[in-house]
């Protein structure tokens, strides 16, 4: 039995799961059995895409007398989807081992448990795909698995807003798809990825696909100006739901765009790569900018997830251009970056998920403006949670540096470009990249720093207590995947090579070689970075530093009020607040970027009235795009609307005025 | 030559008009709706026999491959309504809002219906398949009006009057086609036999074909609901029993299909005559773009379907005007799935308002919360309709989406444009409707969720899976109809 | 074997060097900038008793802080340490050169940051806030500077491996270009940020509302602050070097240079600090703080400086 | 087909064409249902001819129903409403007359062009029957269109059923013409009942003066 016909036997299991938990979702021990069997099911699916993946298996086929008659329904496993199968359930698995003691808490567990294993089924499905119709059944499947988990709390204010947004945006991203894939497919209707990739499309073809694919699958994962519908969503499902959201299913959409761009349509013209990493970069910055802003922990996370996927989709874009001007092992380089930073952001991000799940759980708080000191109150939450904002934040020696530095190294490599505006673009495109990743340090010092440190701002944040062993548990796995994947990246470049030798057909130089587990982008002269080492000398020096004054100084300490410069304020409102951190990055970029407004209010001395200070920001894209796109359906729908409410001479008038324009249109027929 | 041959054909014909007869006079309503059901159950067994043994066709009757298809999807709704309107009906009686004669009167007249469909969909005389229309128009505006209130009797007036002149206009077709028969085919009946027509239509005049065509498709047209010659349709599917909405939506906007399937084949047989196609896109695009507007502004549930149809029933129009192998297959798979959906979604919304009491859609939220049977099966029916997989729709569009893309791109734009807007406008009413607190009204309702049930079920299977003798069939029907 | 052996022991040497000098370096800075405003001014060697003086102490922790608030110090020193470990101080190509490049040590610096940042919040003082959301402003902008920097080297020495980027520096392959120079000023605006000195910050002063530094480990004391002083030293140091190795690599030993060549290009390296260490102190005593929302246009002249520099670049080489 | 008896089928289809123009000038009621009279007369006479040019006896029928129908029944029938229900003896028009006729002409231009077009083979009689019953057609629903009260829309209705079954009735061998004048004249039937039963006194709109403006489907 092939590993396709496991995983395709586990996503089957999956989706009777869900119909199973349609029966026991109320009963007492319906959700632990749920995700007990999901954990089980998506365990057997890691191993199965790692086996296929690290084995360097062939790619399989199988069809299913399914879907479309004339075509089935035929699944491929290729080291493509290997690899996303890999990411996708192992942020699966974290989320049923983290829905094992979460899930206790669900107050509607009937409108979670069905869904939830369908969602995975959907996911996984996705990525097995090899027609056309298969494809977008799964992808759609996967999208309303989700608008219904997104809908679970549904009386909650603000999430029928977020799941109509979402879905609606999801029919466009399906739509754009459909398209794409239609004229992948032809007139004659060739809906298999085979007959696709047998086809060799033209250059026209290809661009167009690139452009309607950047479009569906951008829409998914969240790209700007598509992405409105993300910091909705994700924040309102369930937290396991929401890093299954935000970790993986924009990695199911990563995985759309490089199947249909770098696999299906062919050689694109190396100008169709500009949009990619102009889109790309825009999106980083204002995802980490929105990110910045936020005062809602999981839409901070949410918007970093915007921010993430438009550094995947920088890379995506440079892997696009080398490959379309010749340079292989660039093109290897920018494509390995893409994957490598898919898997770490799949990891840290729902590691994060899961940890504001936590604080969700202990507090029942989002807004970071009542929470606080919980590091104190939950400090194997707090220390897992560091770990992950760490590893986002692009610090060595955790993954997010890793996958970030590739990137940049890619970069490099843009003076090689034969044509000028690449040359130019790119090193822009960078300037952003460090942008970007500053901006996201700032982000998570402030998303770690406001709800973990400090004094608690409220009676909940006092009370929290640590959460469960399950949630502790898959948070801790992804922490330790993070720290592994940091600081053994050449094992991790090594897996990804028959990946990204399919993509762009070419390779980056083999990591296992090279001494001392450095890894090396193109050669050692030229650039090289050590995880190990680098891990290894900071904890040394650390444990030196340490015991060294311990030892040979002082070890006495002292627990005493706040110094605060003599003026300790018992209460905790004067500290530091979400927005008041970013305050300084708001004046400075956000005039432009929010057209943030800052009213203060300052009573002349002797006056009674409180001081008070307001600041507004708007979505310039939400404006600019959504706005006029809503006024201009309502204006139509009304004025159109008119039309149903005439009396029956002027529908007759209608019917008439229709009957002489076709009989004038035969007149002067030629 | 037997004009009226004893077999299928008899049957499904006979066996309505004589139940019509029958319930005419048959006082109480339980009886009448047992009945109803039961030889509505036999039509359609009598129907699916056809594709066991074909009835030879005459003179007046045909059946073919494409009539097939509508029939027994016909006789198959027909008969899921007549349960649904079993288990409906009484809570209408209950609440006063019909009479024991009433009820007398709506049997008679659905079964009279029922035999008028039949009728229209076997006739291979084009005179006699448009006799047969207007008799369906003239059986539906007296259920229409059923409710007698200012608001239904004004529906069925307006759609009598908007009817009975899309009528007119198809007869003038209908003569204008005879006429270019005629120096051909000669006079008499022949000059009316479809099955003689399409043998002879390439030598026929194109000019009156042509002409035939504008008026057939704007008089059958105005049947099928195609804007901008909808306006009766909204109004006709809200103020009727709502088992009525079903059969209009679900089967006679199919009949009037089916009629202007028919003269298009004769169009696409004459090669001289104007090509079917554009105009046929055009007012299926209208329609579609046209009605997801409409959409919006909605406060009426039953209203929001029934524009809802317009625009599947603008989709399917399209699909055919497309032609080729995958768009008439769409359009084919497209007009079941709809035909499906849409009585699907007229069940769950009837017992919706009875059980709210009330069609406004602004009274109607939390279901899910409330009604969960109910509020589950608007959901599924809406994301079927609204084309979502796995359900059928989302496979006829995704063929119909694809295949105009890759041939008519400039096409494709506003066809997208219009399934998103539509969906757009579905989804949100929707949510508000199965979603958040309560709406107060918690009446019991005798629901048979059976036929809602076996639609949906249908409708989901054949999202995943087609037997192959279906697709079989309806790639041969598709090719028939170029 | 015995290459490995004597590369080893001039890393660790050169740790040692650097953070032996450290404090050397800022008493130098400190001394020359009491001299240049006519007061006495400490001993040079004051920072060391100052460290050994604060590192007896008890430290004195606020109630609240958590654990991360006594391991930060360590943290920080360590990845600012390893940071300045890697820069081809005196000699290229040593032992543990190669495992990160200039982006890598961009990178460490950061986590330090990051660390000093968190720590700055963690008491919950206003006064911490103040400085870690200042900080996290200045950061956002010197990165992205440092990057562009780091671009324009790049192109120019094809590496971006500091070893390789000083080799070639000192290589005659490279003639004097504008490219460098913008470079080397945009390099100095981002160090003179990045170290907190004026007209940035004013590490000498306390209870300012413009203290940016100072206002982040206000609450640290005894051993803990010790470590934290030394780190920032360090930091000091290593830009200091960063610029010396990179712009004038005079004297470096190269790769497999002999023991004497090494030992003189640490003489040299020493000379050249002290240069550094007083024409910063000049810097420092000629200008004037500014405002703290002045600075985003300060660093982001630095980035313009670096993008021109690149653009020029190009200019150049299609010109060739 | 001798040409007398196409001339005389010619002269009595463009005197039907002749007398919508008729009906479309009138402005008051009693005058129009007068002419309406007429035209069901001479539609009648136009029918007979063809009856007995064609050979064709049941088309008497046909011609008898016209006659019986809409010459006599209806009309009267629409007098006693109009009498009944006190209804404004006034045509109100939506459009002037000047305009109307004008409309009209270009109607009759319409499809005279439209049916120029149809390739000369097909016999001239059939032709030029279809373009003035099309003209017919095309001025009834006109009438329908522009005119505002119950009553002339009826009339319009019924004349644009005119035109049909002069159609029908010149296509030479058509069967069922007779089944479809018996249906239309239900149809007509039904209409003049729903304006009696509803008392559809002034519009053909409200189906009661008190619902008038009342209900407007689901309006916002």
């Amino acid at each position: 039995m092939s590993a396709l016909a496991l995983l395709l036997g586990c996503d089957a299991a999956l989706l009777a799961l869900g119909l199973v938990a349609m029966v026991v979702a109320k009963r007492k021990r319906g959700s632990f059995f749920v995700y007990a069997a999901a954990l089980a099911l998506c365990s057997a699916l890691l191993a199965g895409g790692a086996y296929h993946l690290l084995g360097r298996q062939a790619p399989v086929g199988l069809m299913l007398p399914l879907g479309l008659p004339w075509i089935g329904a035929n699944f491929r496993l290729d080291a493509l989807s290997a690899f996303f199968v890999t990411v996708v359930n192992l942020g699966a698995v974290a989320a049923s081992l983290y829905g094992l003691g979460y899930g206790r808490h669900e107050r509607d567990p009937e409108r979670v448990l069905p869904f939830f294993p369908a969602f995975l089924a959907g996911m996984n499905l996705v990525l097995l795909a090899d027609d056309a119709y298969t494809f977008l059944l799964s992808w759609e499947f996967m999208s309303l698995a989700s608008w219904a988990l997104v809908m679970a709390h549904h009386r909650e204010p603000g999430n029928q807003r977020a799941g109509y947004v979402y879905i609606v945006m999801a029919s466009f991203g399906t739509m754009s798809l459909l398209l794409a894939f239609g004229l992948l497919a032809g007139a004659s209707g060739a809906y298999t990825f085979q007959a696709m990739r047998e086809a060799s499309p033209t250059a026209g073809v290809a661009a167009l696909a690139l452009m309607l694919a950047l479009a569906g699958a951008g829409s998914k994962a969240g790209l700007a100006p598509l992405h409105v519908w993300l910091p909705l969503a994700h924040p309102a499902a369930p937290s396991h739901v929401s890093a299954l959201m935000s970790g993986v299913m924009t990695k199911v959409a990563v995985y759309g765009f490089i199947r249909i761009v770098f696999d299906l349509a062919g050689p694109a013209d190396w100008r169709w790569s500009v949009p990619v990493l102009a889109v790309g970069a825009a999106t980083g910055l204002i995802g980490v900018l929105h990110a910045l802003m936020q005062t809602d922990l999981k839409r901070v996370l949410a918007f970093s997830t915007i921010e993430n996927i438009g550094l995947v989709f920088v890379a995506l874009g440079l892997a696009l251009a080398f490959k379309a001007s010749g340079m292989g092992g660039a093109a290897a380089l920018a494509m390995t970056a893409a994957l490598f930073h898919s898997l770490n952001h799949a990891l840290f991000k729902s590691l994060l998920f899961l940890g504001a799940g936590a604080v969700l759980t202990a507090t029942g708080e989002r807004r970071m403006g009542r929470l606080g000191g919980l590091l104190n109150r939950m400090p194997v939450t707090g220390f897992f949670m560091l770990v992950g904002c760490t590893a986002i934040s692009a610090l060595p020696p955790l993954n997010g540096f890793v996958s970030e530095w590739l990137m940049l190294q890619a970069i490099l490599l843009s003076p090689q470009f034969p044509q000028w505006p690449l040359k130019l673009l790119t090193p822009a495109v960078g300037a952003i990249v460090a942008l970007v990743a500053a901006l996201a340090a700032a982000c998570f010092v402030r998303a770690f720093g406001i709800p973990f440190l400090g004094r608690p701002r409220s009676r909940e944040a006092e009370a929290a207590r640590e959460v469960d062993r399950y949630s502790l548990v898959a948070m801790g796995a992804l922490a330790i995947l993070c720290l592994l994947a940091g600081i053994f990246p050449g094992a991790i470049i090594d897996t990804l090579k028959p990946v990204a030798l399919a993509a762009t057909g070419a390779n980056m130089p083999m990591q296992a070689k090279i001494p001392w587990l450095s890894i090396v982008p193109i050669a050692e002269s030229r650039s090289s970075y050590n995880g190990l080492l680098v891990f290894i000398f900071i904890a040394a020096s650390a444990t030196l530093a340490a015991s060294a004054i311990h030892r040979l100084a002082s070890d006495a300490l002292r627990r005493a009020p706040a110094w605060d410069c003599g003026f300790p304020d018992p209460n905790p409102a004067t500290q530091y607040t979400a927005e008041s951190f970013s305050q300084p990055i708001r004046r400075v970029l956000g005039g432009f970027v929010f057209r943030a407004r800052e009213s203060l209010d300052m009573p002349a001395p002797g006056e009674m009235r409180p001081a008070s200070y307001h600041f507004a920001l708007r979505d310039p894209i939400w404006d600019a795009i959504y706005l006029p796109i809503v006024a201009v359906v309502t204006n139509l729908s009304i004025r159109l609307n008119r039309l149903q409410f005439l009396t029956i001479r002027q529908y007759l008038s209608v019917v008439f005025g229709a009957l002489v324009a076709l009989l004038l249109i035969l007149a002067a027929w030629p | 030559m037997t004009a009226f041959p004893f077999d299928g054909v008899t049957a499904i014909l006979a066996l309505p008009a004589a139940t019509a007869a029958l319930l005419a006079f048959l006082p109480g309503y339980r009886i009448s709706a047992t009945v109803n059901m039961v030889s509505a159950f036999a039509t359609f067994v009598a129907a699916s026999s056809f594709f066991l043994i074909k009835p030879a066709s005459g003179v007046y009757f045909l059946v073919d491959d494409l009539n097939i298809v509508f029939i027994v999807l016909n006789t198959f709704v027909a008969f899921t309504t007549s349960v649904f309107s079993a288990s409906y009906i009484a809570h209408e009686l209950e609440i006063g809002r019909l009479t024991p004669t009433h009820l007398r009167f709506y049997h008679a007249m659905y079964q009279a219906l029922l035999f008028a469909m039949n009728l229209a969909l076997v006739a291979n005389n084009i005179g006699l398949m448009w006799v047969a229309i207007e008799m369906a128009t003239l059986t539906t505006v007296a259920m229409v009006g059923i409710y007698r209130t200012n608001e239904a009797i004004e529906a069925a007036w307006k759609y009598f009057i908007l009817g009975s002149v899309g009528i007119a206009l198809a007869l003038f077709g209908t003569i204008l086609v005879y006429m270019a028969a005629r120096p051909i085919v000669g006079e008499g009946l022949d000059g009316m036999v479809w099955t003689t027509l399409i043998k002879r239509v390439p030598e026929f005049e194109p000019a009156l074909l042509n002409l035939a065509f504008v008026f057939l498709m704007l008089g059958y047209g105005t049947k099928v609901g195609l804007a901008p010659l909808h306006a009766w349709l909204p109004d006709a599917h809200a103020e009727g029993p709502t088992p009525i909405s079903a059969v209009l939506s679900g089967l006679l906007l199919n009949v009037a299909l089916y009629a202007v399937l028919r003269f298009k084949l004769l169009l696409d047989a004459n090669a001289n005559a104007i090509a079917p196609g554009p105009l046929m896109a055009t007012l299926g695009i209208v329609s579609l773009i046209f009605a997801a507007f409409m959409l919006y502004r909605r406060r009426d549930i039953k209203r929001l379907f029934a524009f809802s149809s317009i625009e599947h029933m603008g989709i399917i129009v399209f699909a055919f005007g497309m032609g080729g192998p995958l768009a008439n297959f769409a359009g084919l798979l497209h007009m079941t799935m709809h035909s499906l959906t849409k009585s699907a979604i007229f069940f769950t919304v009837g017992h919706i308002a009875q059980a709210k009491g009330t069609q406004k859609i602004a009274d109607i939220r939390g279901l899910t919360v409330s009604h969960p049977v109910l509020g589950w099966s608007l959901i599924l029916g809406v994301f079927a309709i609204a084309g979502l997989p796995p359900l059928g729709i989302f496979t006829s569009e995704f063929l119909v989406v694809t295949s105009t893309f890759a041939r008519a791109p400039w096409l494709a734009i506003p066809l997208v444009f219009g399934l998103i807007l539509a969906f757009g406008a579905l989804i949100l009413r929707l949510q508000g409707m199965a979603f958040g607190e309560p709406s107060p009204g918690d009446k019991p309702t005798t629901a048979s969720s059976l036929p809602i049930a076996a639609h949906l079920g249908l409708v989901l299977m054949a999202g995943l899976y087609l037997p192959p003798p279906l697709v079989a069939w309806f790639q041969h029907v598709a090719a028939m109809l170029r | 074997m015995i290459d490995l052996a004597v590369n080893l022991v001039f890393q660790l040497l050169q740790m040692l060097l650097v953070i032996g000098l450290a404090p050397l370096l800022t008493g130098l800075v400190r001394k020359a900038k009491a001299r240049l405003l006519r007061r006495q001014g400490p001993p040079l060697i004051q920072p060391y008793r100052d460290l050994a003086r604060l590192a007896r102490k008890e430290a004195v922790v606020a109630e609240g802080a958590s654990w991360l608030f006594r391991i930060v110090p360590y943290l920080v020193f360590a990845s600012t340490w390893v940071a300045a470990a890697l820069i081809p101080t005196f000699a290229t190509g040593l032992l543990f050169s190669w495992s990160a490049d200039l982006i890598a040590i961009i990178a460490l610096l950061g986590a330090a940051r990051f660390f000093l940042a968190l720590a700055g919040l963690d008491v919950g003082t206003s006064f911490g806030g103040l400085g870690s959301s200042r900080e996290a402003m200045f950061a956002t902008l010197a990165e992205p500077a440092m990057i562009v920097i780091v671009f324009s080297l790049a192109l120019i020495a094809g590496s971006t491996q500091l070893s390789t980027v000083a080799a070639f520096m000192a290589s005659s392959a490279v003639g004097l270009r504008v490219t460098l120079g913008m470079a080397l000023i945009a390099l100095i605006i981002v160090a003179v940020a990045e170290n907190g000195r004026i007209p940035v910050d004013n590490p000498a002063t306390h209870l300012e509302l413009t203290m940016v530094h100072e206002a982040m480990i206000l609450e640290y004391s005894g051993r803990h602050l010790a470590v934290i002083e030394l780190a920032s030293m360090l930091k000091l140091l290593l830009y200091i070097s960063l610029i010396a190795c990179v712009f004038t690599p005079w004297g470096l030993a190269i790769a497999d240079a002999s023991i004497r060549d090494r030992l003189l290009g640490a003489g040299i390296y020493v000379v050249k600090l002290g240069v550094a260490g007083l024409m910063l102190a000049v810097f420092e005593t000629s200008i004037a703080k500014m405002r703290v929302f002045r600075v985003p246009d300060f660093l982001g002249a630095a980035l313009m400086l670096g993008f021109l520099g690149a653009l020029l670049l190009f200019v150049s080489r299609s010109l060739k | 087909m001798t040409g007398l008896s196409f001339d005389v089928s010619h002269l009595l289809a463009g005197a039907l064409v002749l007398v919508s123009f008729l009906l479309l000038y009138q402005n008051r009621l009693f005058a129009l249902l007068n002419v309406f009279a007429l035209q069901a007369v001479v539609l009648s006479l136009s029918v007979a001819w063809q009856a007995y040019v064609q050979g064709a006896p049941h088309l008497y029928i046909t011609a008898a129903i016209a006659l019986a129908f809409k010459a006599i029944i209806i009309p009267v029938a629409l007098h006693r409403i109009i009498a009944r229900l006190g209804i404004h003896r006034d045509v109100e028009n939506v459009v002037g007359i000047g305009p109307t006729m004008l409309a009209g002409l270009a109607l009759v231009a319409l499809s005279v062009v439209v049916m120029l077009r149809v390739a000369s083979e097909a016999d001239a009689l059939a032709r030029e029957d279809l373009a003035f019953a099309l003209s017919v057609v095309l001025l009834g629903m006109l009438m329908m269109v522009v005119r505002r009260n119950a009553v002339s829309m009826v009339v319009g209705f019924m004349s644009l059923e005119n035109g049909l079954i002069l159609a029908a009735a010149g296509a030479k061998g058509m069967p069922l013409v007779v089944e479809i004048s018996v249906a239309f004249s239900v149809l007509v039937a039904f209409t003049v009942i729903g304006v009696f039963l509803f008392r559809i006194s002034e519009r053909f709109d409200t189906v009661d003066a008190r619902a008038l403006d009342q209900f407007q489907g689901d309006r916002q």
